[in-house]
């Protein structure tokens, strides 16, 4: 990690609440490029609500998040930020992408208009090269074959490698996924971490949620574990899975990693 | 605002007897309904093609002609085989009838929410297939189609105005009357839209304290 | 059956009536859809004040759509036309009125498509930049109408239903041509028998169609 | 439509529209009928003259009864050219033009049907009339004279959406008696001898119900041109013979109508 | 395993087709008392419609299965065997329960009502014992803390643990399992894999369809491994998942076993 670098995303005192509930607390994180950061911990602990909110689909209620110059703000200290934060929010999402447990491809549209779609409508690109990058996406995904099939044609593994090069269309420097193999067959989940590890190698910066250790051991550079809200260990790895300094990372993982 | 108060005055009472004649009609046809409707509904899930295309053909005839039809076929027709049933019965029968098929397709359709596995579950553990139904699927369903069944209640209340051709006293009739005394067609209208309106928030409001009651009891 | 052969009689006067059935009813329902996604836009508004005020008089308008008859409706929109002004012709008067009160029933059936869209649909086209009124025409609206498709054939199969009660403003279509023509001949049965079949053929036909339409979606 | 000002109607901005609009409701034999898609009767004939002599096409619409008089304050049409009883409470609204036929109201009961000899034997009879015409009124008083004089009064009265529902239901028995105007009533009669006889007393002559009343149109309060130029036009047609021409023809027999005190008292 | 006894399920050349698709093709099985049978194999290969014949909750094509004596037909043979099946079915379901995927539980009744709504309206059994008896099956699985609480108030591990007491009220000699985990977040597996190792040392014939090759590998004494609608392998956990006779179940387990 360059820490002499600017971090692509930097986060400050984030707090999330919904109502009385207090979902993330006080996150401190700087992200820079290249990184890829796998996040876990058990279930409830905000680990989604994080991601969420670092692409503005969750109001923020309290700190900042600085993603390339452009920041969103928490509404507690000024309800006028929630109309600041959507402006920002048009510039933030052209560079971070997400990819979500559930794909969300668009059922009524083919995997070529899954992948074009946006980069047309949004990018007002031109049809023709977006068509061309689009198959050249898919091909790197190793779904070229189906691009005229709709999404429920597909399996699970294969609507999701479509879902990442529908994101990758976008040209994001960012990529977050949030679990994006638990709502895969055991068969599938391989081809698309396979994909992730492609995406990782070539450089991307990504965020990733997930309950595979595996992939979390072998690909990321840096591991967080959330508990509560709290960012409760943030280090390589090696550090985490094999040293972890709180009682709650020990407890976790000797349930996960023995059945 | 004068006018207005001069006019309902002289239209309420009429639109209030014609409410009475409207809520029998209403409450006495959804009788009906909720009997011929549940045995309707029923047939439609039996295995027995025959029965099921009796149920469906019945359904169909009653969803795709309009209600105003059905009545004019309903009062000349009875007559011409035989049966000399008074209006408000013809009104009553038909309106039960067309309402049943409603109701049949909304208890179907809440069946069929149901997911397989409860179904299964209950046949795996030897529940036989009636017992499964009454015991299982009914307590269910009969949740889920609350609203669609308070819906399609209302629109029975509201269907009912349509007797007024057959000579029903009911609302509507009592409005067009008020109409020929005041002469101020939309003020008379509006007063007994909102008569309709206020006897269907009420059965609205009887639906959601089903509807309560019934998240409260099993989540 | 000799009561038959004067359906067959005027048969033509019968099938003119059926057209401007068909007419007035697809007239109104392509209106009411318009009138429908409005209403369901508005109801989808935050919790600022006026967004708030907003969904408050889509609740009220929507409640009385569905609590008060067809009829009533017709009139007060006849009435109400005239008073505000609007010099329109009968039957542009029975077509908004029927459009403003299939417009209340679409909403609902909007609402209820939308539940089936999953929350992840929209957010994945948020979370790739795309704004929000193209989120709902390009991603929401499609798929709500091809979920709610049986729920919007049936709406409009109510539509066809309603229509006889035009009759009122004197609009010639099915329904007021029998009725013209059993007062003219004093022979009921046979015409109201002509009709009721005229519409079931047009109903079920319509259902029958949309339902093989909906196999052919499927399929792919 | 007619006119959009929100002033009175004149007679020239008629000419200028080209057309008159007149609407009623054609199931009133033989006022006015349908036979085809085309309005006929007496009341079309004497709108046609009309609109002949004011050199502007009749825009002839078809109503339901119930709304009609409704649609003419909302500007709708330009004259209700239905028939319309005189009554007070109208022509406290509208301007009632000239009586155009004799309108009291009269019982019509099955071809031979003995157990009515005379309007007295309405008791545990079902009578019918159409819903908000004038007719249902005097049937109503009638009833209740009748009951005031100690008698037991209709068994039931029922109101139809129109005249001819009830005459076939008169026929097929499931009511006893049809009350409607005179006029209209021997126009049915005429027609069909075999089906239906008025209720008339020992020498023959119809019995009347209720004192005598008159059929006219009506014409907004304010347009009084128009309502004066079709005032002018009857008194014309019964200069010229017309008017008893045209009653010879659809009714049978010409009567005499006055122009003043018309309007029954409230 | 005793070779000698009678087998408790004896499944005879069974096949089982939808339409043109063949799911099951020529099934030869027999189950013995006592044994804990792990069915595994990829998605599609026929696992849950194998255990869904058991119990009849499917037709069978072709073949037979013999249970405690009754036995099931297909209907390719004879059309009538329909009619005899759903009488041998009575029968057969009184031996063999279910526990599925989704729990299935009874969302209209509580945890105790679902466990004594079958012994009370199939057996016709006494309330008061029945409830004696249920009360302390849901103490075996850890839930009677919950008698009165609804299926929806309970996390999926709950559930699914008040599940497998609803099926053991109906003492059933032999107990089927379709995925029973599959649809628990991670930190609830255990708590039921935890009750199956309960019921397998108490001696219950169960056979379990799984993608928890741990739970396979240390609980099961049996290991059969389906492929398009085969039984490819069958045998001990040993022999099966270290020494696997087929290509395709090598092939399978590569992907399953590591990342
Ligand atoms: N829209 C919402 N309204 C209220 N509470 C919410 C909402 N979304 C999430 N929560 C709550 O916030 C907490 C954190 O949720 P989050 O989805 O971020 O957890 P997670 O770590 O991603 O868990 P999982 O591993 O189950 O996905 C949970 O307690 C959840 O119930
Ligand atoms: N009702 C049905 N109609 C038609 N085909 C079916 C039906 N049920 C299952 N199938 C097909 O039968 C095959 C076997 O299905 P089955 O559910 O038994 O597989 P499985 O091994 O349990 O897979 P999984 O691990 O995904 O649960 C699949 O190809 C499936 O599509
Ligand atoms: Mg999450
Ligand atoms: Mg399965």
């Amino acid at each position: 990690m360059a820490e002499s670098r600017k971090p692509v995303i930097s986060v400050h005192d984030l707090a999330k609440n919904y109502g009385e509930l207090k979902v993330l607390r006080k996150i401190d994180m700087d992200i820079y490029k290249g990184e890829v950061v796998s996040v876990i911990g058990p279930s409830g602990s905000g680990k989604s609500t994080f991601l969420r909110c670092l692409n503005y689909l969750e109001e923020l209620t309290s700190g900042e998040i600085d993603i390339g110059g452009v920041s969103l703000k928490g509404i507690d200290e000024d309800k006028h930020n929630k109309k600041l934060n959507e402006k920002a929010a048009k510039v933030i999402r052209k560079n971070v992408g997400m990819v979500f447990q559930q794909f969300n491809l668009w059922p009524h549209k083919t995997v070529l208009e899954n992948v074009m779609e946006c980069p047309v409508q949004v990018k007002k690109a031109n049809k023709e090269e977006t068509k061309k990058k689009a198959m050249e996406l898919l091909a790197r995904v190793g779904m070229d074959g189906k691009a005229d099939a709709y999404p429920t044609q597909l399996s699970g593994g294969q609507q999701q490698r479509v879902a990442i090069a529908r994101t990758l269309a976008m040209e994001p420097e960012v990529i977050l996924f949030d679990e994006p193999t638990s709502a895969l067959d055991p068969e599938f989940v391989g081809e698309v971490l396979n994909v992730m590890k492609d995406l990782a190698q070539a450089g991307m910066t990504m965020i990733v949620v997930t309950h595979e250790m595996g992939f979390a051991a072998e690909v990321a550079n840096r591991v967080c574990f959330m508990d509560g809200g709290y960012v409760i260990e943030d280090g390589t790895p090696e550090e985490v899975f094999k040293h972890p300094k709180s009682d709650r990372a020990k407890q976790f993982f000797s349930k996960i990693l023995n059945v | 605002m004068n006018e207005f108060m001069h006019v309902a005055e002289i239209a309420l009472p009429l639109l209030l007897q014609g409410l009475g004649t409207t809520a029998a009609i209403s409450v006495l046809s959804i009788l009906i309904a909720m009997v011929l409707g549940s045995a309707v509904g029923y047939m439609c899930l039996s295995k027995n093609k025959a029965v099921e295309l009796i149920a469906r053909a019945f359904i169909k005839i009653f969803r795709c002609t309009p209600f105003m039809v059905q009545v004019y076929l309903a009062y000349y027709g009875l007559p011409a085989l035989g049966l000399n049933v008074s209006a408000f019965s013809t009104g009553v029968i038909i309106l039960g009838m067309y309402t049943a098929a409603y109701t049949a397709v909304i208890l179907e359709s809440g069946v069929s929410a149901i997911p397989k596995g409860q179904f299964e579950a209950s046949y795996a553990m030897g529940m036989s297939r009636f017992k499964t139904m009454v015991r299982i699927i009914f307590p269910q369903t009969l949740k889920i189609i609350v609203p669609s069944l308070t819906g399609q209640f209302v629109q029975t209340v509201k269907d009912s105005s349509i007797l007024s051709i057959i000579t029903v006293a009911e609302m509507t009739m009592m409005t067009k009357e008020a109409i020929g005394i005041t002469f101020s067609p939309l003020i008379v209208y509006i007063c007994a839209g909102v008569l309709y309106w206020a006897l269907n928030l009420v059965i609205e409001f009887a639906s959601r304290c089903i509807e309560k009651h019934n998240n409260r009891v099993a989540i | 059956m000799e009561n038959f052969n004067i359906v067959w009689h005027y048969k033509d006067l019968l099938l003119k009536g059926l057209g401007y059935t068909v007419f007035v009813s697809v007239a109104a329902i392509l209106i009411a859809l318009c009138v429908g996604m409005l209403l369901s836009v508005m109801r989808m508004g935050g919790d600022s004040l006026p967004s708030r005020i907003l969904k408050k008089i889509v609740a009220v308008y929507i409640s009385f759509v569905r609590g008060t008859p067809v009829l009533v409706q017709i009139y007060i929109i006849y009435q109400a036309l005239a008073v505000m002004g609007l010099n329109l012709s009968n039957l542009a008067s029975g077509i908004i009125a029927l459009s403003l009160n299939s417009g209340g029933f679409i909403a609902e059936i909007i609402r209820g498509g939308l539940t089936a869209v999953p929350k992840g649909q929209t957010e994945a086209a948020r979370a790739l930049g795309m704004s929000e009124p193209k989120i709902l025409m390009r991603i929401v609206f499609p798929q709500v109408f091809k979920v709610a498709l049986p729920q919007l054939t049936s709406e409009f199969i109510n539509v066809i239903k309603v229509s006889p009660m035009l009759s009122v403003l004197a609009i010639v279509e099915l329904t007021r041509t029998a009725q013209r023509l059993v007062t003219q001949t004093y022979i009921n049965l046979p015409f109201y028998i002509a009709i009721a079949v005229m519409y079931f053929v047009i109903c079920a036909g319509l259902e029958e169609l949309v339902k093989l339409q909906k196999k052919r979606l499927e399929r792919r | 439509g007619s006119s959009k000002n929100t002033g009175p109607l004149t007679l020239d901005q008629i000419k200028e529209n080209g057309k008159l609009t007149v609407a009623t409701e054609a199931a009133y034999e033989p006022f006015e009928y349908m036979d085809g898609d085309k309005i006929i009767g007496y009341n079309a004939d004497l709108f046609a003259k009309i609109c002949d002599d004011l050199g502007v096409e009749l825009d002839y619409i078809d109503l339901p009864f119930q709304g009609i008089l409704a649609g003419l304050e909302a500007k709708k049409y330009d004259v209700v050219g239905a028939t319309l009883g005189v009554t007070a409470e109208r022509a406290g609204k509208y301007t009632m033009t000239y009586p155009i036929q004799n309108g009291t109201t009269v019982f019509v009961k099955r071809k031979g049907d003995d157990s009515i000899k005379s309007i007295e034997d309405m008791s545990g009879k079902k009578v019918g009339t159409q819903t908000s015409c004038y007719n249902e009124d005097d049937t109503k008083k009638f009833n209740e004279k009748l009951k005031s004089e100690g008698k037991d009064g209709y068994a039931e009265l029922l109101k139809y959406d129109s005249f001819p529902e009830a005459f076939a239901e008169l026929k097929n028995g499931k009511i006893d008696l049809v009350a409607q105007n005179y006029a209209s009533c021997a126009a049915v009669v005429m027609r069909n001898p075999d089906d239906y006889e008025i209720v008339a007393d020992d020498s023959g002559k119809a019995e009347m119900v209720g004192t005598d009343t008159w059929v006219s149109w009506a014409v907004r309060k304010e347009d009084t041109e128009l309502s004066d130029y079709i005032n002018s036009e009857i008194h014309k047609f019964k200069e010229d013979g017309t008017l008893a021409e045209l009653q010879k023809k659809w009714f049978g027999e010409a009567v005499d109508l006055p122009e003043s005190d018309y309007i029954p008292a409230e």
